[in-house]
């Protein structure tokens, strides 16, 4: 038998936040005369030391067995009075909190009206305390190792903190090759150190840190289970080159009927490779893969009188006989970093991108001006077939981003900055170029950005503000048309290169992940973090959590520290080794549950399921919570017609008493 | 109707040992009356009738059946149990089916095409001394009843169901041996019931339900009788939390009303037994009927037609529909 | 003055001479059904049925009532006061006398005091059958089209007039009162009367010799009977509510908010949660149990403690049960397995 | 009606995205009529369909049921759940008559403090001009 509730109210004056406004003292009376209250008192500050030691003292002193707070929102103190509660001897979950700060003194002003409404939510949690139940948080084991989804350098970083602490990590990479997008930039903005020489030592890591299982060209199947317990299975796709054979010589690439006839991905499709192909020369692993797309022995079952690439290697490891693999492990923490994709350009007819080989974009110039690109880094483009090198360059900013009429309203973040640093790379290259930069507003806000927007300016950029309404061509010429906003001048401007800077979006096959993880999106399409300000790096499911593009356009500083920050977050569970599991969670009365399985059908979290259980000596099937899935959203009881699961602490019979006393209240 | 046919497949049925019983219709005790009955045995099955006057739906015992302790030692009866089953009484099975009621094995269905069935006041007020037990049957356009040797016709509207004339399934949605031909659905007409309340003004509205729910005495044969409402334990009935209380006033009466009503959203096979139930005749069906329109126009859901569909109230679309939403 | 004749012409005028001093309860159409209901002002029953739907058991014995409200945590109580004087108007011979028999039980060991300040409060007006409903059979359990047992006057319907017999002191009060729109029945008036009586006995259609069958119902006790019949039953309340002798309650706390009443409501025997235990036992577990208790109580334990059987015989059971479970028939089997 | 009546207005609210609305109304100070008294559930499809009849039934003038917009649940798909019931409770509840200016839904997110004002004002004006609620009131029958 519970014990017979004896109420403690406790009425916050909040300073004068609440006691300006609401009249504490009338509050306290009346709360004096609700059943079962034994006592009832307002202080000015509940939150403060002394003011929980009033609440204490009582629960010591007079038995107070059940606390109402009234005071600010539960949001907020929430967990202080819990923890006082406990500190003083009883279950935390006694408490009921008042809101009649935000939805009360704050936004009522007549000071009549706001206290007889406070009498009523102080009544209604009077009614819901009097039938809480106390609850217990428990604990399980948590696997001392996080999945770390996305090879990109969020990926890598969050791989490397991870296992430095001494976890075990499963880093699994779609590609071939880690590095991700900063592997294809040529310099960074705006210190323009080499983006490969930064990378690849951080990429040779993950190949062979003691902690790191890298897993290239390897797809998530299928995660479950929750924080501290995922099970997950992934796919190795069948390279068909035996990993330990090959040596990464290359030969087999060179040999390839098919060399130089296959765009390479990794160049933004403007250099060739062949069906076998390392991604490019820094690719870790380095090791050979088979393109089972483009190989002409595993499309037509025929190349010539024999594969090349097996008469070639010298190791022997070319085995198309191979099989994609299922790997199965477990973990207590995933970080997802898959990055973006660029927008595409021929979205934006107007700019002729799909027309015009001299329309090309940010990351194709990108690639251009590499070094390690397909013109080994020298700037030339065709005019009627001949290969020139381009004197009149425009750079044209937020393309498919600030843009509603492609559906993309946010501000892609790095395309300021990238624009101004390959404007500066143009004019080093070409000195004798007129480069110019056509933005609508130049975001400058990062650490040493205005600086270098500065410094790019005086290198004789020109930027013009004005949004080009088309480009088309002319003769030899592209002719951008574009307004002037400055001067109001409509004008033609002849150019020889257009470098459309495209945004930033989410992966075309973000669903995958969003379906594997259970993750929501925000209305930018990328991840939506657990909260904007304090949980940026979290998800709404517990020990999944985000690093890099996935979750919103950044540069790689703010990719590096948000990778850092997912992979300290993933580390707290595995640190502990212990996950707590919630109180307030779904619960099943087993003698009325009927088996419809309705609740099973509703669960986001395939929390639920139907087990057989022997109701005196007939079989049925009732529904049974996970605790450790359960969220207690409480979806499952509204969609239960026999009212037979039902959320602690959020039971119905503990909300009818809440309307029954705003009812009667009035 | 072939009733010979039917009776021996139904003495085939119950002859099998892993049957339990089939459940049909007899005639009743006066009137006009049918009385469902259980047959246990092949000369059980010589009682049994289909005619229009065979409105239940026997569907609601397949669940009303209690369940007692079982003697330690012993197994539970897992005897098939055999049904009788219209259009409508199917769709009830059908939608026990989606909501794991009921196991597939653990039924037979007899299905039979139903041409309709008569609404028992209608009949009635038309020939109220029904005492003689008379033989009611189909015949092309409408009804024959025979009575003290003198043969009526009846046009069809004149007593049909008002359940019938809206019915979209007159052939069993699913069953193991059918027995008939299969019945052309008939041009279902609006829901003129529905409609009529729908084209009057919230107050009038509200002053028509007064009148109804004022008139209930709570005895739950609406609940009882529906095939659909098989709780073990009824919310409505619970004493912790108390949904609604037992006293028997207007207020109550509405809100258990509503509740029942609303428990069947998407769940309702239309059979209209909740009204035919009511002795108090309260046009239950009514509002049930108002569900399951909107929940087939508005969200294209029908409950009891596919046993592999999601339940209605456990399933959304994205795209459901939101203008009442601020 | 205790037979009176009360031509039709003058019958609002005698309603509305009754109402003016107390308050009446006559029958009222809703729709397709009857219940009694107070009188609204000016209004005239009409006395064309053959029984009300619901019974009058309800004016002395509501649904519903509050026995007393209080507030959670406080130790006042505060009892309702019951309404004063009724006039039940139309109340057919057999709900009469099932009053009369409730109130044995209502008697019995405690008084009852919120039952029996109703009944004694209420006047009732009987009307004597002339047409009797298909499923009457009350002259099977000692009743008759105009059983005066229960009654303060009877009513009988001589076509152009009501012959008005009082029967006891409160309806030779009525009579009084309404002096100057009767005259003084002619000596044929009573002849009269018995034609119409014995015409309406012989049309009633369906009997039952119960003879017997108080004493052999506990013989009976595990007869297949039982099941058979159970088996279709649906469990609803309909034959116990709308039956006039069916007396059972329950007694509930009902609360909002902060605030309660203690209530108490009617109970059928044929529900579930009757007998179910705290413990979740159920001496009645399955409805074979129930049916055979509804025909027990009636006919045996009501007979056994009270020396009367416990149905009126108004059909009203028969006329309604939704799956045409027949009290006739089940008494026929009975009487059969004795 | 009369001019003095002020309607009694029990609403649901979703913790994540409405309740934090509210919460935000209050610290930006935005002022909104004392008629709403708040019931925080987790997830707006906690709001069993039947709790909107029981408040009617209690006391209540008017209903609001508040939760995240369709996409952005915290629980992911709560309000997808919520929008279908409701939406069928509230033709049930016009079907008996009910007013449907009684009982309303909205999304309201966390960052919308001024919505959920424009949300309280219309609720409780309709309900206003719907005036004091009759209907089943438990406590004007026999109670």
């Amino acid at each position: 038998m519970t014990e017979k509730p004896k109420l403690g109210v406790y009425i916050c004056h909040c300073g004068i936040n609440i006691a300006s406004t609401v009249d504490v003292e009338a509050v306290t009376e009346f709360a004096k005369g609700l059943p079962n209250v034994i006592v009832a008192r307002n202080y000015a500050y509940m939150c403060s030391d002394p003011g929980q030691l009033l609440i204490k003292n009582d629960i010591k002193e007079e038995g107070v067995n059940r606390v109402v707070v009234a005071s600010c929102s539960p949001r907020m103190h929430e967990p202080t009075f819990r923890k006082a509660l406990q500190e003083a001897g009883l279950n935390p979950f006694f408490l009921e909190m008042a809101n009649i700060r935000e939805h009360c003194s704050w936004v009522h002003g007549d000071r009549e009206e706001a206290t007889a409404k406070a009498r009523r939510l102080v009544a209604a949690a009077v009614a819901k305390v009097r039938q809480l139940e106390p609850l217990e948080e428990r604990e399980v084991d948590a696997e001392p190792a996080a999945l770390v989804i996305g090879g990109g350098i969020a990926g890598i970083q969050a791989a490397l903190d991870i296992a430095d602490a001494g976890f075990k990590v499963y880093l699994v990479e779609k590609t071939p090759s880690v590095g991700g997008r900063m592997a294809q930039l040529d310099k960074t903005f705006p210190t323009l150190d080499c983006s490969a020489c930064i990378l690849t030592p951080k990429m040779v890591d993950t190949a062979s840190h003691p902690n790191i299982q890298l897993m290239t060209y390897s797809e998530v199947e299928e995660v479950s289970g929750y924080i501290g317990n995922f099970d997950v299975k992934v796919r190795k796709k069948a390279r068909y080159v035996d990993f330990d054979k090959c040596t990464g010589c290359g030969e087999c690439a060179a040999a390839c009927r098919m060399a130089n006839r296959i765009p390479n991905e990794f160049d933004a499709g403007m250099g060739k490779r062949s069906a076998i192909y390392l991604p490019f020369p820094q690719a870790v692993p380095a090791k050979y893969t088979i393109d089972p797309e483009n190989c002409l022995y595993l499309t037509r079952g025929k190349c010539g009188k024999g594969p090349k690439c097996a008469e070639v290697c010298r190791a022997g490891a070319i085995n198309f006989e191979q099989q994609d693999e299922i790997v199965e492990f477990k973990v207590g923490a995933i970080v997802v970093a898959t990055g973006f994709d660029v927008f595409e350009a021929r979205k934006k007819p107007e700019y002729g991108y799909a027309d015009y080989p001299n329309v090309i974009t940010g990351l194709e110039m990108e690639r251009l001006v590499s070094a390690s690109g397909p013109t080994g880094g020298q700037i030339k483009i065709k005019v009627e077939d001949e290969e020139i090198v381009p004197k009149e360059i425009a750079f044209i900013q937020c393309v498919g981003s600030r843009d509603k009429s492609v559906g993309n309203e946010y501000c892609s973040r790095v395309c300021c900055m990238y624009t101004a640093k390959q404007a500066h790379l143009v004019k080093d290259k070409i000195p004798d170029a007129n480069v110019r930069v056509y933005y609508m507003d130049v975001r400058a806000f990062g650490k040493g950005f205005e600086e270098f927007y500065d410094r790019v300016r005086r290198e004789g950029i020109h930027y013009i503000r004005g949004n080009p309404s088309e480009i088309f061509k002319r003769g030899s010429k592209l002719v951008i048309k574009v307004e002037d906003t400055l001067t109001a001048t409509p004008m033609e401007d002849e150019v020889d290169l257009v470098v459309l800077a495209v945004g930033l979006e989410p992966r075309q096959d973000v669903r995958k992940i969003i379906d594997l993880l259970r993750l929501s999106q925000s209305p930018d399409l990328f991840f939506l973090e657990a909260h904007p300000k304090l949980r940026p790096v979290d998800t709404a499911t517990d020990g999944v959590f985000l690093a890099g593009c996935c979750q919103g356009p950044k540069d790689i500083p703010d990719t590096v520290a948000q990778a850092k920050g997912a992979a300290s977050s993933a580390m707290i569970p595995l640190a502990r080794g212990k996950v707590k599991i919630g109180a307030q969670v779904a619960t099943v009365n087993e003698n009325t549950c009927r088996g419809c399985g309705f609740c099973v059908e509703i669960c986001p979290y395939s929390a639920i399921e139907l087990v057989a259980v022997n109701r005196f000596g007939h079989p049925v099937q009732v529904a049974r919570v996970n605790e450790a899935l359960c969220k207690g959203c409480g979806s499952c009881s509204a969609g239960c017609l026999s009212d037979s699961i039902q959320p602690k602490s959020f039971r119905d019979r503990q909300i009818l008493p809440q309307i029954a006393a705003l009812g009667v209240m009035r | 109707m072939d009733l010979e046919k039917l009776r021996k497949t139904a003495a085939e049925i119950v002859s099998r040992d892993d049957v339990k019983y089939l459940i049909g219709w007899r005639p009743g005790s006066f009137g006009y009356r049918v009385s469902p009955c259980f047959v246990q045995d092949a000369a059980g099955a010589e009682e049994l009738i289909f005619s229009p006057l065979c409105a239940s739906n026997l569907a609601t015992y397949l669940t009303l059946v209690e369940k007692l302790p079982v003697p330690r030692g012993e197994e539970p009866d897992r005897r098939k149990v055999a049904l009788l089953v219209k259009g409508c009484d199917s769709r009830a099975v059908v939608q026990l089916l989606v909501e794991k009621g009921i196991e597939r094995e653990q039924v037979i269905l007899v299905g039979l095409p139903c041409r309709g069935v008569v609404d028992l006041n209608l009949l009635q007020q038309k020939y109220p001394e029904g005492l003689e037990k008379g033989e009611l049957s189909w015949q092309e356009g409408g009804f024959q009843l025979i009575r003290n040797g003198e043969t009526a016709t009846i046009p069809r509207e004149e007593i049909l169901a008002e359940k019938c004339r809206l019915c979209r399934y007159p052939n069993p949605v699913l069953s193991d041996v059918t027995i008939g031909d299969p019945v052309e659905p008939w041009e279902t007409e609006a829901d003129r019931g529905v409609e009529e309340l729908e084209q009057k003004s919230v107050e009038e509205r509200w002053d028509y339900w007064e009148e109804q729910f004022s008139k209930c005495i709570r005895c739950y044969s609406c609940r009882n009788a529906c095939p659909l409402c098989y709780c073990d334990d009824c919310i409505l009935d619970r004493l912790n939390p108390i949904w609604i209380n037992r006293a028997v006033n207007f207020s109550e009466n509405t809100a258990f009303h509503l509740a029942r009503a609303f428990h069947l959203g998407g769940r309702c096979a239309e059979c209209g037994e909740c009204e035919r139930a009511c002795p108090m005749n309260i046009p239950l069906g009514k509002l049930n009927r108002k569900l399951a329109k909107e929940v087939r126009e508005k969200y294209g859901y029908e409950a009891g037609v596919d046993p592999e569909a999601k339940p209605f109230l456990a399933s959304y679309n994205p795209n459901d529909p939101e203008e009442f939403i601020l | 003055m205790s037979a009176m004749l009360l031509n039709k012409d003058q019958w609002s005028a005698f309603v509305g001479k009754l109402a003016g001093e107390k308050k009446v309860w006559a029958p009222v159409k809703r729709g397709d059904i009857m219940r009694f209901e107070p009188l609204e002002e000016g209004a005239v029953p009409s006395l064309d049925f053959a029984n009300t739907t619901v019974p009058p058991k309800t004016v002395v014995f509501p649904q519903t009532e509050t026995l007393y409200r209080y507030r959670i945590g406080q130790a006042e109580l505060a009892v309702p006061v019951l309404e004063g004087e009724a006039v039940l108007l139309g109340v057919r011979p057999c709900d009469a006398r099932a009053m009369s028999i409730v109130q044995k039980l209502f008697r019995w060991d405690v008084d009852d005091p919120y039952y029996l300040k109703r009944r004694e409060a209420a006047t009732l007006v009987g009307l004597a059958c002339s047409a009797p409903g298909t499923n009457c059979f009350c002259t099977s359990v000692g009743g008759g089209p105009a059983s005066t047992e229960g009654l303060d006057l009877l009513m009988t319907d001589l076509g152009e007039s009501y012959l008005l017999e009082a029967l006891t002191d409160k309806g030779k009060a009525l009579l009084e009162a309404a002096q100057d729109l009767l005259q003084e029945a002619p000596a044929g008036a009573v002849q009269e009367k018995e034609k119409v009586v014995g015409a309406a006995e012989k049309a009633i259609a369906r009997s039952v010799d119960t003879t017997g069958i108080p004493q052999g119902l506990p013989g009976l006790w595990e007869h297949p009977l039982w099941q058979r019949t159970a088996a279709g039953c649906l469990g609803c309340g309909t034959c116990t509510f709308l039956c006039p002798t069916c007396h059972c309650f329950d007694i509930q706390d009902e609360v909002e908010g902060f605030e309660g009443r203690r209530c108490r409501m009617w109970d059928s025997c044929m529900f579930a949660e009757y007998t179910l235990h705290a413990s979740g036992h159920n001496p009645r577990p399955t409805r074979r149990e129930r049916t055979r208790n509804r025909i027990n109580h009636k006919y045996n334990y009501f007979v056994q403690k009270f020396d009367v059987i416990a149905c009126v015989g108004c059909g009203r059971c028969v006329n309604l049960c939704p799956v045409n479970i027949d009290l006739v028939e089940i008494l026929r089997q009975v009487k059969e397995a004795l | 009606m009369s001019e003095s009546f002020e309607p009694n207005i029990v609403a649901f609210l979703c913790n994540w995205c409405s309740y934090a609305g509210a919460d935000l109304a209050g610290t930006s100070r935005v002022q909104y009529p004392a008629n709403i008294n708040v019931i925080r559930v987790m997830c707006s499809g906690r709001v069993n369909p039947l709790f909107v009849m029981n408040a009617l039934q209690q006391g209540a003038d008017g209903v609001l049921v508040s939760g995240c917009h369709p996409g952005d649940c915290h629980y992911m798909e709560g309000n997808f759940y919520a929008r279908r019931r409701l939406g069928m409770l509230k033709d049930l509840m016009e079907f008996v008559g009910i007013d449907p200016r009684r009982f309303h839904m909205s999304w309201v997110s966390a960052s919308e403090g001024h919505k959920w004002k424009e949300v309280v004002q219309k609720t409780v004006d309709d309900a206003r001009e719907a005036g004091p609620f009759q209907g089943f009131r438990r406590r004007q029958i026999d109670w």
